[in-house]
């Protein structure tokens, strides 16, 4: 009996709701942390927030097996932890300390951890895109039954990259599946400025790509729609588009307040939490009680791993700046 | 853009929001969306649209937030735009700008802290400016937007912070001049864009040599008589630069200077660059990644005490 | 009364029937010149031939006025004829000569004359599209009723340039037409192999833009077609993607005999020559026999020209290389 | 490819048509459809598709037809490729190759003619090769196979002709070699691609001088080593590149032999290129255009007999 990986086993956890909504308050616990931290001074760079869109990137871990990739965006904190990440990594990596996934070289926008399927993510919009096209390329080619995650957002169905990557996984026919957080915005820009179509996953018939919408906000609704996409692609019938409909909290970026949006808008997506819709439908009757318990054990979890995570520790080697650029 | 209609204003989330880093705030307001004009998140299609507007008349001044988002639509400006002049036999032309950020130091790690000028300036039919300072930045701005040909201007991102007195009498600067911001007799320390402040504060720490230090301002074309001028008196040449070894405008200007004045120069060309890595976004690596005072003065007190080129910083422990 | 150009009024020759089958049958001559010149070693470099296609081109010069602007690939000789370049410059720049339309710095992939309206056209597949629409961001600034056209093959559908400019010229409302000769080929490759719809118009689905296809071969159709898609873009209405469906009867490209293609494709698009279809519309009756004599005179007149272009001059002064590279 | 299952090959028309300029003839005959795969005309999606493939442990040789083409898609080669390694910590790799035809001399203009090896070789994280003749190319191509990082080869179209013996014997070469294809005592002259012909050709007119002639093979990493050590013999270094002055692999391998011989170097170093400009088609022009023998030799007999850097030809009249 092979001995897990505490990565794994997270990536394990997510198969029941308790798992899942566990794993959607860790992610929103994380960023308000990294908010503090941004305001704190404790960050420097960039930091794009995933708070309210947690059930896209849980949903797309509870059904990518081990062995799968996804090839992710800057906004990229709740992906990490979703596939498995730990906190500490996470946190670590946001503050640039030698805790973090990739010894803090990285920083908030490169993420990554191959042992979950996790590429470095993608700081360039649509540049992920592409990538995990060619990954499916290679699943296809080793008849192998993993299957390629292209994470994106709405704006970056406008780029280049987009077209070209969706018109060559369809003509090739390769298990790839292309998810679209559809947030509404890109940066400060609504959707309606930039792309003449409120429902993205059209986009697929330009490809004659299987394409389809889904309430982002219900993990249930994410994991299953992504769950058929996947089987789709594993077995051999091609690519999906698939549009989740969602929300950011925050601001795009740093000290982004969002003030572009209404407050009106805001209530509307708030009130439509996922993490509130997934508690009411464990538990029926007085879920904000255990709600509040269990966001509290994952506060105090989060609060052990921001610790750890800025611990004091021996200086950086300044090498590591030199290392791992060519093999 | 208040003296002429022609000029507009595109980009992503230039208008409502004002740019990522601010730069064109109340622009949209005041000249209103037809002006400034917010686009999707397509930098091949602002590039050329950028030059499609030029060539039929307007000045746009296109915005790429990081240059680095270039890398995806290199192709417009420097395969297309850049050509246009040379394929029509001077019959067009493409009277548009680049403004975009450059440069490291705040974190933003991997793919956001780049300068990348050579990805620019090794074309025939553009023309690159990199401003120092507020100053600086307004009049190159509108030097580039009254040129006739597309002029590329990068911005450094740590230079944004900056608050400095802008001189709106002076008269108009000239493309391609540098300027001489400090004299001295023991060397010419020739930077550009925020490498002019860490050259001018090492000059300034009594180091045991005195420095002209010439603020380069535009890379193509670059000032040769200013710098040769210099470097024929002070004899010792060192470039400052916030580019890797293997690229950067310091490679042509220390080249130039070299063939130009090769009995006259008392050591080899010094190039003070970042290493050739991509740029880490842990601060106590990107501090010693890039150029800063105290390197500067250590690397140009060891060329004059020894007669050679110095280990960089990075290569000692 | 201002004098026009011969440029000029060539253009102003296709407002008759006559005039455009004139101008078809001079293309295709100069293509088969260009040919025999290619054979002979008279030119260097790449040349695309247009022959097959004649009626898009000249359906478009027929229903753009001077002043409209167009954006148009290395496949450009027919679309500079027809818009009113005289057959000597398009023979002497294709042949690196100084009598050629920019004295020979440009070549086979370069022709340009601003007077007509022609940008010099674009080596690389789909850098002309976005071009295209920033001449028409100018044009709607201006409220000029003037219209930008960018002509593009079927395979340039894939290329990223593609969608970021239908998308931005949708929801910028440009006036702009996108016209794609789809001839069935990107170089060797079929349609099908690299794209997976048959009818490329459809692509205009996901820019919510107007779109239609018509018979590329019938210069009326593309002539109707084209109209309607200008009124609507010059009445500020917005773009329009048109999709002439096409063959090219030669090779890709210099050498290329165009073998991939079965004998039989080949004669069922010739037996729907533009040229010919034409014809019968004009003379209903003993057209073949017009057509011939209207050829010899048009073939005659591309002799002249031939001999005109290729005529001794003096050689090109060096010193042209290093000109107008900067101002 | 028919050693590992791993290698496969992917671009516009390199199956069926056997590419553009039949470089691939005949390979998906032999090896079907699955590993010689005709794409769509999309480079950013055949680069990024090649460098997702790569990482997902295939070694997929992607194909641009010509350099310039990787202008609408440099991001993912030196943006995206490039820094897999260093931001994964090395856990993760992109073994692929980048095939690209360059170069000028047959009248393709403009826009299908130029090298741009600094597009390329100004980027950490990649390596870069320029092949001279056919045996070049096969050693070369394979060292790049199975090489574990991107590589990108930039093969002369003016070389496609050349018909020569490969060595299927010889031992592996190393990368970052260069090789001296002549020894001589005067002047060392450095060349890679049609180049490095041109240079020998010069070389063996008789000059009244006698040359080291190196081919660089590599651009990144280049042979510090043998370039420095024929110059510390011959005293004068002379560059011959197919790139303007204000680009090229030239300028680097220039500046580090002047600052790490300085003493020993009797005149400063040479550059042979092109003229700052676009290609011109017409035949005429593009010959004066292009460094040839003729040139290179008035070039460096008139640095050898006046000591200092001559006015290159395009300049006379
Ligand atoms: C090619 C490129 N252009 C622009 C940017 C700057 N940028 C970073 S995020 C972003 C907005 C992306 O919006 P969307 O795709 O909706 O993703 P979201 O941030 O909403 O998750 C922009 C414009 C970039 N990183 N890369
Ligand atoms: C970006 C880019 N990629 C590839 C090429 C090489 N190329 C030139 S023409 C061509 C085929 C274009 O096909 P299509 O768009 O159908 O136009 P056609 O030649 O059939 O008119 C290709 C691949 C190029 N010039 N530019
Ligand atoms: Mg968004
Ligand atoms: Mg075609």
């Amino acid at each position: 009996m092979s001995i897990e990986s505490p990565e794994h086993l997270r990536r394990r956890g997510l198969a029941s709701d308790l798992g899942r909504l566990k794993r959607m308050i860790e992610i929103r616990e994380v960023e308000e942390t990294i908010q503090s931290l941004y305001s704190a001074g404790e960050i420097r760079g960039s930091t794009h927030l995933y708070s309210g869109q947690e059930a896209v990137a849980v949903g797309l871990a509870s059904v990518a097996p081990l062995g799968d990739t996804v090839a992710c965006t800057y906004r990229g904190h709740g992906m990490a932890l979703a596939l498995g990440m730990e906190p500490t990594a996470v946190i670590g990596e946001v503050c640039g300390r030698s805790t973090g996934c990739v010894g803090g070289i990285g920083g908030s926008m490169h993420l990554c951890d191959p042992s979950i399927g996790l590429l470095p993510t993608f700081a360039i919009v649509g540049a992920q895109i592409p990538v995990a096209v060619g990954v499916a390329l290679a699943s296809a080619y080793r008849a192998a039954d993993s299957v390629a995650w292209a994470v994106l957002g709405d704006g970056a169905t406008n780029i280049g990259a987009f077209h070209e990557s969706l018109n060559m996984a369809s003509v090739m026919g390769l298990p790839v599946v292309f998810v679209i957080e559809n947030n509404l915005y890109g940066e400060y820009s609504p959707l309606r400025w930039t792309t003449p179509l409120d429902d993205l996953f059209r986009r697929g018939e330009a490809y004659d790509m299987r394409a389809a919408a889904v309430d982002g906000q219900d993990v249930h609704a994410v994991a299953e729609a992504l769950a058929e996409a996947r089987s789709h692609a594993a077995a051999g019938r091609g690519p999906s588009l698939i549009e989740a409909k969602t929300y950011r909290y925050s601001g795009h970026s740093r000290s982004d307040l969002g003030l572009y949006r209404s407050a009106d808008e805001v209530q509307t997506w708030v009130s439509r939490d996922p993490i509130g819709i997934l508690a009411e439908r464990i538990w029926p009757e007085g879920h904000s009680s255990r709600l509040s318990e269990m966001v509290e054990q994952v506060r105090s979890e989060v609060r052990a791993a921001t610790e750890h995570a800025l611990r004091p520790m021996p200086p950086i080697d300044k090498v590591e700046m030199l290392r791992h650029i060519t093999g | 853009m208040e003296s002429d209609e022609c000029v507009i204003v595109l980009g992503e989330d230039v208008g409502a929001a004002g740019g990522a880093f601010k730069v064109t705030e109340g622009l949209q307001e005041r000249f209103g969306v037809r002006r400034v004009i917010d686009t999707p998140i397509s930098e091949t299609a602002i590039l050329g649209g950028a030059m499609g507007a030029a060539i039929a008349g307007l000045r746009p001044v296109a915005e790429m937030m990081f240059v680095e988002f270039a890398g995806v639509a290199l192709d417009q400006l420097v395969t297309e735009a850049a050509t246009v002049r040379y394929l029509s036999r001077g019959q067009l032309n493409v009277p548009m700008v680049l403004r975009t950020a450059v440069g490291g130091g705040q974190g933003f790690g991997a793919q956001h802290s780049q300068v990348l000028d050579h990805w620019f300036t090794s074309s025939p039919g553009l023309k690159v400016a990199m401003p120092a300072d507020p100053n600086s930045a307004y009049h190159i701005t509108r030097l580039a937007i009254w040129d006739d040909d597309p002029v590329v201007v990068l911005e450094h991102k740590g230079l944004y912070g900056d608050r400095g007195e802008v001189d709106l009498e002076e008269p108009p600067w000239a493309i391609g001049e540098a300027v001489t911001m400090r004299v001295g007799q023991d060397v010419t320390i020739v930077a550009a864009g925020a490498m002019v402040s860490v050259a001018l504060a090492a000059a300034e720490t009594n180091p045991g040599w005195s420095a002209d230090v010439i603020d380069l301002r535009w890379l193509r074309p670059w000032d040769v008589d200013q710098v040769l001028a210099s470097v024929a008196k002070t004899g010792v040449l060192v470039t400052v630069e916030e580019a890797g070894p293997s690229a950067g405008w310091g490679g042509d200007v220390s080249l130039t200077v070299c063939q130009t004045l090769w009995s006259r120069m008392k050591f080899p060309p010094l190039r003070v660059t970042t290493p050739d890595a991509p740029v880490p976004h842990a601060q106590e690596l990107e501090r010693r990644f890039l150029p800063n005072a105290e390197y500067v003065v250590q690397q140009v007190s060891s060329l004059l005490e020894t007669g050679s080129v110095p280990l960089p910083w990075w290569e000692y422990r």
